[in-house]
């Protein structure tokens, strides 16, 4: 069981809307930060700050050291080697990272080695239907660019992915499939294990957005099988400004860059330039160097709590809200209620019959609770469910049982503010 | 009355449950336009039609879809300005608008006037976030406007030539 | 004049190597923060930490209003509509924007508005010889990926370009025209006007690269003619992680984007994707928030400063670097010594004959002064001068004329150090 | 001394001024191979050959640029493994190697014997970006190396054949 970690959190003590406490509840969105994570930024400013790999002076040494053992740090987090994590401006554009090398490749960039990376015509990208538009638009847009087809993993009407079906979704020409480590509207954990089996079985790669996996639950990408990893710092207890992609190191020293300048290159003439190896290749022009470091301390931060505890932390608060949720008359649980054997994050989102979603945040806006309301990126997943939006209680390591009470209790009341009795 | 209940003020509630002018009829004018516009962070819209006779806003017609505040202020604003001056529509959508940045602040009393049932979005200022959502239909009717009286001054050279 | 501002800045106060007194003449790569900066960042991760333009609840408009604000500071340091200031990763990212863009455009994407950004066989591409690699590379994969063509405008021996024979590099057939404002290497300012006006007699885009002019210069996008300019924050005293991309509104809005996400977007189906207006249709996924504001808090900073009070002090600190390297025996300046009509900016890079720039550089760093050596990310424009490398020193505001003395002094002892007397 | 005479001792500036083995001619030997290194910080470079015969490293033969650190560490690399067996060699190498991470501190007795001249070294490994420059031909060498390894009994092999 986690401690009471409020206090590690400057944030969570101010007050809100007529001096209400505040009742912080969309870590789903982005989450708070610990001072740890505060104060690793403004020292590495105060004392380091320095151009990282540019310079022989000492601020240059300092500042490389202090970007490359948070490279470490957040490498253990996920159990890969340092120079598998390439250092990106946040998930998203992690995931464009590998979506538009892709496109390069295909486009004739990086050589033979590169072929791996080559769509075009007759080839196949599987995404899922309860993707966040960061993992979704890339792949629809790089259809689109290079002629391939994109294909989709369905969900059932409860939003859970159907993998009943799936050699026929990924089929012998799939070349790609890009999909969620868990959803951000439901909270369901994927299946990795079967869709990576199958993607496999047919040599497509595999690529997996873990913006929600990473800061709530163990995760080592040797256990996980998959080819690529993404996820963002400020969902972490890090900074904004940062991200980071974890890819095998044979698949990224081959993966043609998209992004280019400086610090990422051996030799440039004005027709040519070559590029060094991962991670470098991928991080040109000057770092988010204080970011990363930033990200570095959260995941010290987070191993430090260690993450079976974490895990155990958040199916607390999610029985908790999604039970809660579940029992409540007029309101509709997205995704099942879990804890039966279905894993689920700490996080509930909800649709209160009668009421548009933007009014339930109100109200619960209104007692100090900060929950998000809209489709949390994810539109055709909500379409699918026939809705437009919900109402989504997000948590993290600092979230209370209290916290989440209050969620239910607001949300209890919602109704009849608004006069609904039906 | 606290924060919550000056936003959801009875009128406004009132409004989102019977909603005037809904239903996107067929408009018959001497110049008509039509305006879809979304609040891409929510996903709500509306599609509103205008007639324009003269110097008469002669029709309102709209179908939407949203929280309660976007769907009362078309209501509002339908029941408002079906039948006004172009004059005075003009002057009321700048009330609005003046009205929801305002943040909370009351208006004079001329402005006060002629937003009449509108003045009770004044606690909508307050939150900016759901300003977009009080503007929606307002924007909708604008951007139609615009067009209705482009249509008729069109229809009115085209008579003449 | 400026007042001395080292108070502001607190790495400035540091010691280093056997407890000398720190130096700092590294601003040209990335310059020091002042307080204002790390307590506006610190700031909003203490207060109003939530995420933008996602949310209804109270953080999520604290944290909208703060990062707006902080786009009408940037803007209003470069004299531009706040809607036309796009949030990059960094100054880097922001070229590479245009650059993918066009290329988005070339294979289809944004349909007939895009057309003035399609490149391909038959047309040209141009840069300059003195280009930064940030400037170089996306232009010249661009060229590699479309088969356009790419050419560039020369330097003579002294490093300036030679803008003579233009209407022979800038052709008929040209659609772009990327160019640094100040060279990095040699601080010469480029004649913008001249190069503008030939780009416009040909139809050609012309994309600027300010990472040297706007933290140090007056700028004025409205004056200068071009239609874009990139800029990152960490040279303007801002935080890493943050840049900017200024852009005219048409052309913004009808660029393609080339990184795809949430945030971005109207209305998103499986298969397609509509886009917002700019900045937002280039900002995808969740913003560097924090260093957004702090980028703004710079800007307020130079502006309360004034920027021209801000050229005309580092104009006195090129005097002394300058004039005092030229004036050294075996001492090569790179570039013209300035400040007879020829604008530069508060660096000098040298190379010191018979001794490699490590060994220069290592003989300052001992001496606590953190000058930059080796390419300067500017390969090609060595090369052209037959060199591998120079050491360069380089101010920003804070920068003393003392610091410069003490640079032009250990360079006068570098020769003898080494035992070279040719 | 202070930490700067430290980096450049007099036997490291000797050797940068008048380097040993410069000059990339020609190599005989049973087994011979090849390897270009750059430090792409800095450009510098080096490319060279190793020549073996049986268990000795019979000739070394390097050309290069760079800073004094690289152009010394190459000529000391050069004069003291020219002629000694392959153990010795890949022994030295990895004596090296340990002296750059340690960051300034003396070593053992018996690895310090291993490097003679290239002790003089120590003082690079307190600035972590400067070890780069003193391992580039290092590297190049342990690369030239398992090529001449491989290339030997290639031939070895081809001639039991
Ligand atoms: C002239 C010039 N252009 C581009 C860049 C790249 O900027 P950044 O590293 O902030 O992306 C730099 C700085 O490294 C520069 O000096
Ligand atoms: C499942 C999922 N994927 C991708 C993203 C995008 O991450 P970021 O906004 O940090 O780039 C998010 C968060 O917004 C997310 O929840």
């Amino acid at each position: 069981m986690l401690p009471d970690l409020r206090d590690d959190f400057p944030l969570l003590a101010r007050t809100v809307r007529n001096g209400r406490s505040l009742v912080y509840l969309d870590s789903g969105a982005t989450a708070q930060k610990p001072l740890v994570v505060l104060e690793a930024e403004d020292r590495f400013y105060r004392e380091h700050n320095g151009a990282v790999a540019r310079g022989a002076h000492i601020l240059a040494e300092e500042a490389t050291e202090a970007f490359e053992s948070a490279r470490e740090d957040v490498a253990r987090l996920v159990g890969a080697p340092a120079e598998e994590i390439v250092w990106t401006p946040g998930a998203t554009a992690a995931l464009n990272l590998v979506a538009n090398g892709m496109l390069q490749a295909s486009l004739g960039a990086g050589g033979p080695a590169a072929d791996r990376f080559r769509v075009g015509p007759g080839d196949r990208i599987v995404i899922t239907e309860v993707e966040h538009h960061a993992n979704l638009i890339p792949w629809q847009q790089l259809a689109a660019r290079t002629g391939a087809e994109l294909a989709w993993i369905p969900v059932d009407d409860a939003g859970v992915m159907v993998l009943d079906d799936l050699a026929s979704v990924i089929t012998g020409n799939t070349r790609v499939v890009a999909f969620t480590h868990a959803s951000n509207v439901t909270g369901v954990v994927s299946d990795v294990a079967t869709i990576t089996a199958r993607a496999r079985e047919v040599g497509a790669l595999t690529v997996l957005d873990g913006c929600q996996s990473v800061p709530h639950l163990p995760v080592n990408v040797a256990d996980l099988g998959v080819d690529f990893l993404a996820f963002s710092g400020h969902k972490m207890l890090g900074p904004t400004g940062i991200g980071a992609l974890w890819g095998r190191s044979d698949l990224l020293n081959a993966l043609p860059p998209s992004q280019f300048g400086g610090s990422a290159i051996t030799v440039v003439t004005m027709e040519t330039t070559g590029f060094l190896d991962a991670p470098q290749r991928f991080e040109p022009g000057t770092q988010p160097v204080a970011q990363a470091v930033g990200m570095g301390a959260a995941a010290r931060y987070l191993m430090g709590l260690g993450m079976d505890r974490v895990a155990e932390h958040e199916a607390r608060i999610a029985r908790i809200l999604r039970e809660g949720a579940a029992a409540l008359p007029g309101v509709r649980l997205l995704g099942p209620v879990g804890g039966d054997g279905t894993a689920v994050l700490g996080l509930a989102a909800v649709v209160v019959e009668g009421v548009h979603a933007h009014d339930v945040g109100q109200v619960l806006d209104d007692r100090g609770i900060t929950a998000r309301v809209g489709h949390h990126c994810a539109q055709p997943f909500h379409r699918r469910l026939g809705l437009t939006g919900s109402t989504r209680a997000s948590a993290h390591v600092y979230t209370t049982e209290d916290d989440a009470h209050a969620f239910i209790e607001a949300l209890a009341g919602v109704r009849e503010f608004f006069g609904v009795t039906v | 009355m606290s924060t919550l209940e000056q936003m959801y003020q009875q009128v406004i509630m009132d409004h989102a449950r019977e909603a005037h002018g809904r239903g996107l009829i067929e408009i018959t004018a001497a110049g008509t336009g039509e305006s879809h516009q979304l609040n891409t962070t929510c996903g709500d819209e509306v599609t509103l039609r205008v007639g324009v006779d003269g110097d008469t806003v002669s029709a309102i017609a709209w179908e939407g879809q949203g929280c309660s505040i976007s769907q009362a202020s078309i209501s509002v604003l339908s029941e408002l300005l079906e039948g006004e001056s172009l004059e005075t529509a003009d002057a009321t959508v700048e009330a609005f608008r003046a009205l929801m940045q305002a943040k909370g602040e009351h208006l004079d009393d001329e402005t006060e006037d002629l937003l009449g049932d509108a003045t009770a979005f004044v606690g909508v200022g307050k939150y900016p976030a759901r300003i977009k959502c009080a503007l929606l239909g307002w924007m909708a009717f604008r951007d139609a406007l615009i067009q209705a009286r482009g249509a008729q001054s069109a229809a009115v050279e085209g008579g003449q030539a």
